[in-house]
């Protein structure tokens, strides 16, 4: 069953286009992993799902439902949450109070402050410290667990990996499924592509905000998603993974 | 012995002032507004509090019942009708709205009340007072105001730490937009703080008429001394904001003693003075963190 | 002779440690690239060379002298020069004034506008902007916007010049052309550091490669070598070789 | 030399220079021909209005600095102008220049000390600095205290009241147009192109060698000085105060900011509209200050919210007119777009930065 259908999606910034006709179909259950380079237009695209970036063109179908103008406080409410970018993390609030500020009342389920702990049990013994405080990873674990509370039924992931060590990036993946057991649908963006098929049911590549490559990760061969990532011919791959 | 007077009336005084700031320091916390109306709206309120006393025979105590609400009212619709357009980088056009605002309540209450000065009576109260040794006496009226506004900021303290709209406070004044992700509506929470600083506001108001007599363009004042009370004590903390008022109260007392001693100087003279001491020396306040 | 700029022991922490006692050395002439996986620090070392940010410890030097107190305006007048990962035009104004600006206040002594007009006008050509000198910036697209950081840059007549990520987001043929540009403005007498996830755009102009994770300095050296070491491999790529 | 030329007028700017020439010319020849002085002296606090109008919108639309304690200057103004005329019989013509280089010496430790706050925060700063500046006039016996202290006709020298008239009226007009000119002198030249710069990205202009605190001050000290001018010259338009009058933040400020905001801030010309609309208010509700206040200051209000550039940026919206040349356009070969002199180019006028 489709929980997410996008067509024909344009987005950008002031006089800067980021995104051009994207269609993109998200299943339940799957986990579909977003990669590309840099400025590629992953982090928007996430951007517009949650609504911090209105949509210029082209509609956003959410459980069947328009979700194009909806407001971005309340796409949280219909089961739309987004780890954004650089965690954010409230600093002022302690790793409980960011936790509990995820929850929203009108989605109870399977997620609780206990649930989620059980899932990433580094945090427990930090839940009463400023955030601010936290390592990258502790800060993601609190991240994921703050958009797990309100019980989503599509997960947006942006970045996870940005900054941490590979260990942590691990520990931090090897968590992945249970989100899926959970019951959420996770989109995740990724610049590491290693990382992302490694847990992707599925992948869609963009280049210059634009699809470039859809499939899925064993019918791929790594010169296709070189040429797809980098945007030029899949023999010039002097990096990417090896 | 009448200097120590000075000091102990100077921090009576510095209750009331802490209660000003109050309003000014919460909506600059939460939204990095600057209300250049605040004081108007405290005569405003102290006026609004003259016409129900007058109009319903209530004591000025009992005023507040009507007057804070409507104070709260206010301050939530002109922020979800005016002020949330200005909310942004561009500091300008919040300091022009409210800049502008606080001219036309002076000047539509000296139409409506003329320029005479007012006073709100609440009976014998006002001149009992205890008396601490010979030359030390402690009027109730500045006590119940200092006691109102350690309540006060005490339970804004409270609210702020733990409530979940306090945290929802603190999560838009970091963040406002990830605390959208969180479901919260940041222009909605935006006109709770203002309501809230309105009704903070008008208490003050309602306060300083009764301690004193007042006048349409006595706001502009009050916002100055709520601003050096908030700089003074150091942005964005409560207790701050109370060290502030007191320091300035004291400071006001100091310097009215002064004038009766020597016949120069004045309380908001040398009140300015020590702000401009603090803002050359300190100026991230007393207890400030620097915030910019 | 003391070098060029000179990064002694600096370190950086926002809560976290970003930059981490790192040294650094560059001499006249050099051309330096700096690789490391998002949030190593690079950008936040960059800032800290620059000054937009200050240093928590450590100190930064150009040409011997300790600029570690001072503010940007005051080192890009002793010829430091930087681009922005994401170009911030001056919107309201032209390409023409916004490199202007840069001409005027950016070189060392002060200079007339009349005086800064021909330099102005050059660093546009070396940055092929010259025929959009008119157009106002905000409208610029990508490749423009980052042109005109360079042209900017330029303008000021810098001895060395810091370029974060400047290829980012452009595609294989404008990388291409972009490498061209740098590589004559090296070329012409200014040292180069350069931040740049697209690495073979980076091995086309550079001599050294510095590589960091965690704030940390991990290698450093000749490109090919550095890029092949296996920590490198590691961190950079998120995979180990294989 | 690669041939290229920067320039700035085209034909409509130009054209709004000639305008602004001929009613100059005009408004100097007006006293030869206004025999009783019936046209001039009502003119006068039009004119140091516009003057004051202009020094805040320098400081608020183009370096960033919103002041409420213009007053300050003013008073200053007024203060030295009665000391040096009235207490060391010094010319008070010549004091009117004194009066500018007072304020301009007081205005540096004003800034050390308000330069320390930010937006909102600097606005209430520069009002506890010009309250203190009052209170100090108020407690001074030597300036006169909370007495009205007036510009005696001795300390007038031996000039008849037409002469004084004239002088004065002359005096106004100099600091209106001065002014003006002084704002379009500022944006086209480097401190223009610095303060341009600061209002779009200020991290950005310092990554550039623009000294951002120096052109702050550079500004800070022209409008400082320039309103103390005016100060001086409504003194002698008017030759009784006292210090409530003298730094008074409804007449001083208030009404300023409303005339800057109502014209539009940010431009050279909105403060011009901005005054003429204020003349017409004040013509329709004379001797009605209460309601002056409430009705400039909601149409200020609401136009800080629904028409930020107010009714200058509506006009220019809608017919792209812009009447001082203060942009750069550069000509030579290898250059695209519209040939030099053409339009449709959407170029930004200076003021365009403001938002």
């Amino acid at each position: 069953m489709t929980l997410l259908e996008v067509r024909g999606l344009d987005a950008g910034y002031g006089d800067f286009q980021a995104l051009f006709g994207i269609d993109v179909d998200v299943a339940e259950g799957e986990t579909l992993a977003m990669i590309g380079a840099n400025g590629a237009g992953k982090t928007t695209f996430l951007r517009v799902l949650a609504g911090q970036v209105p949509t210029r063109a082209g509609s956003i179908t959410f459980e069947g439902a328009d979700i194009g103008a909806v407001r971005a406080h309340r796409r949280v409410g219909i089961g739309i949450a987004l780890v954004p970018e650089g965690r954010k993390l409230f600093g002022s609030l302690t790793v409980r109070e960011n936790l509990i500020i995820g929850a929203h009342p009108g989605r109870p389920g399977r997620w609780s402050l206990d649930t989620v702990l059980e899932v990433f049990p580094l945090i427990r013994p930090l839940l009463e410290r400023p955030s601010h405080v936290l390592s990258g990873g502790e800060q993601q674990a609190v991240a994921i667990g703050r958009a797990l509370m309100s019980n989503p039924r599509l997960i947006l992931l942006d970045e996870v990996s940005l900054g941490l060590a590979p260990v942590v990036v691990k520990s931090l993946y090897e968590a992945l499924p249970a989100l899926s057991e959970g019951g959420a649908t996770v989109l995740l963006v990724e610049q590491d592509i290693g990382q992302a098929l490694s847990v992707a049911s599925r992948v869609v590549c963009l280049l210059e905000g634009r699809v470039s490559l859809e499939g899925r990760p064993a019918d791929l061969a790594r010169s296709d998603i070189t040429a797809a990532y980098f945007g030029m011919p899949a023999t010039a791959g002097s990096e990417g993974p090896s | 012995m009448e200097w120590l007077n000075a000091v102990v009336q100077g921090i009576m005084l510095g209750g009331l002032f802490a209660l000003f700031a109050t309003g000014l320091s919460l909506a600059f916390g939460v939204m990095r507004f600057v209300n250049l109306a605040h004081g108007d709206l405290a005569i405003l309120g102290a006026f609004v509090a003259v016409s129900v006393t007058s109009a319903l025979g209530l004591n000025p105590f009992v005023s507040l019942v009507i007057v804070v609400p409507v104070m709260l009212a206010a301050g939530y619709g002109l922020q979800l009708g005016a002020f949330n357009f200005t909310v942004g980088a561009d500091p300008l056009p919040s300091i022009l709205v409210t800049f502008g605002l606080g001219v036309v309540i002076q000047n539509a209450l000296l139409q409506t009340y003329s320029a005479d000065s007012r006073g709100l009576d609440v009976g014998s109260i006002e001149v009992e007072s205890i008396a601490i040794t010979d030359a030390i006496a402690v009027g109730w009226i500045p006590l119940i105001t200092l006691a109102v506004a350690i309540t006060v900021l005490l339970g804004l303290q409270l609210m702020l730490s733990r409530t979940a709209l306090g945290r929802a406070f603190r999560a838009v004044s970091d963040d406002p937009a990830t605390a959208r992700l969180m479901g919260i509506n940041d222009r909605n929470l935006y006109a709770v703080a203002m309501g809230i600083a309105f009704a903070t506001v008008a208490i003050a108001g309602v306060f300083l008429g009764i301690r004193q007599s007042f006048g349409p363009t006595d706001g502009p004042a009050q916002l100055l001394y709520a601003f050096e009370a908030v700089v003074i004590g150091g942005l964005g903390s409560v207790w701050g904001t109370l060290i502030g008022g007191l320091l300035l109260g004291v400071a006001h007392g100091i310097g009215g003693q002064v004038e009766v001693s020597y016949g120069y100087g004045s309380g908001p003279l040398l009140g300015h003075l020590v702000f401009l001491a603090v803002l050359a020396t300190k100026p991230a306040g007393l207890l400030g963190r620097r915030t910019e | 002779m003391a070098p060029l700029l000179e990064v002694v022991d600096v370190e950086k922490s926002f809560g976290v440690k970003v930059v981490d006692a790192l040294c650094l050395q560059v001499e006249q002439g050099d051309a330096l690239g700096i690789v490391g996986p998002n949030g190593a620090g690079k950008t936040t070392l960059l800032n800290l060379i620059a000054g937009d940010l200050s240093c928590d410890r450590g100190s930064i030097l150009i040409e011997g002298e300790d600029v570690t107190r001072t503010s940007p305006d005051w080192r890009c007048r002793r010829g430091l020069a930087r681009t922005a990962q994401i170009p911030r035009p001056f919107e309201g104004m032209t390409v023409f004034e916004n490199v202007l600006v840069g001409a005027v206040f950016g070189a060392g002594v002060p200079m007339s506008e009349a005086h800064a007009t021909p330099v102005a006008v050059e660093a546009l050509e070396r940055a092929q902007l010259l025929s959009s000198a008119n157009t106002r910036a905000g409208a610029l697209p990508l490749l423009g916007r980052k042109r005109m950081e360079l042209a900017r840059a330029l303008a000021t007549r810098p001895k060395i010049l810091l370029l974060d990520e400047i290829a980012g987001g452009l595609t294989e043929a404008e990388v291409l052309e972009l490498v061209e540009t740098i590589r004559a403005i090296h070329a012409g007498g200014v040292t180069i550091v350069w931040i740049e996830h697209i690495v073979h755009a980076l091995l086309a102009v550079v001599d050294r490669i510095m590589a960091m994770s965690f704030g940390i300095k991990i290698a450093e050296g000749d490109p090919a070598e550095v890029m092949a070491s296996p920590e490198v491999q590691e961190v950079y790529l998120g995979v180990a070789p294989e | 030399m690669t041939g290229h030329r920067v320039t700035r007028s085209d034909r409509q700017s130009t054209f709004g220079l000639a305008v602004s020439a001929v009613l100059l010319v005009v408004l100097v020849l007006l006293p030869w021909w206004d025999g009783d002085g019936s046209l001039r002296v009502p003119l006068v606090p039009i004119l140091y209005y516009l003057a004051l109008a202009q020094m805040w919108n320098l400081l608020a639309g183009f370096a960033g600095l919103v002041s409420i304690g213009q007053q300050m200057f003013v008073g200053i103004g007024v203060y030295t102008l009665l000391s040096f005329a009235e207490d060391f019989g010094v010319d008070p013509y010549l004091s009117v220049l004194l009066a500018g280089v007072v304020a301009a010496v007081l205005s540096l430790p004003v800034a050390a000390l308000a330069f320390r706050l930010r937006g909102g925060y600097f606005a209430i700063g520069t009002w506890v600095i010009a309250e203190v500046f009052r209170l100090i006039a108020l407690e001074s016996g030597f300036l006169g205290g909370a007495n009205v202290r007036t510009l005696t006709r001795e300390s007038l020298g031996g000039y008849s009241v037409d002469t004084r008239n004239t002088v004065t009226y002359l005096m106004a007009l100099g600091l209106a147009a001065g002014a003006t000119a002084i704002l379009v002198f500022v944006l086209r030249s480097r401190l223009g192109l610095a303060l341009r710069s600061i209002r779009d990205n200020q991290e950005g202009a310092r990554g550039l060698g623009v000294s951002v605190t120096r052109a702050k001050l550079v500004v800070w000290v022209i409008s400082a000085s320039w309103t103390g001018m005016t100060g001086a010259v409504i003194l002698l338009h008017n030759p009784s105060t006292r210090a409530e009058s003298a730094f008074s933040v409804l007449r001083w400020t208030a009404l300023v900011v409303f005339i800057a905001i109502i014209g539009g801030v940010g431009s050279t010309t909105g403060p011009i509209i901005g005054v003429a609309i204020y003349w017409g208010v004040r013509e329709f509700l004379e001797d009605a200050d209460e309601w002056r206040f409430i009705i400039l200051g909601l149409i200020a209000a609401a136009m800080a919210i629904t028409a930020p550039r107010g009714v200058y940026g509506l006009l220019q919206k809608r017919w792209a007119v812009q009447f001082f040349p203060v942009r750069r356009r550069l000509v030579g070969p290898g250059i695209g777009g519209p040939a030099p002199g053409g339009q449709s180019q959407p170029a930004p006028d200076a003021g365009s930065t403001a938002r």
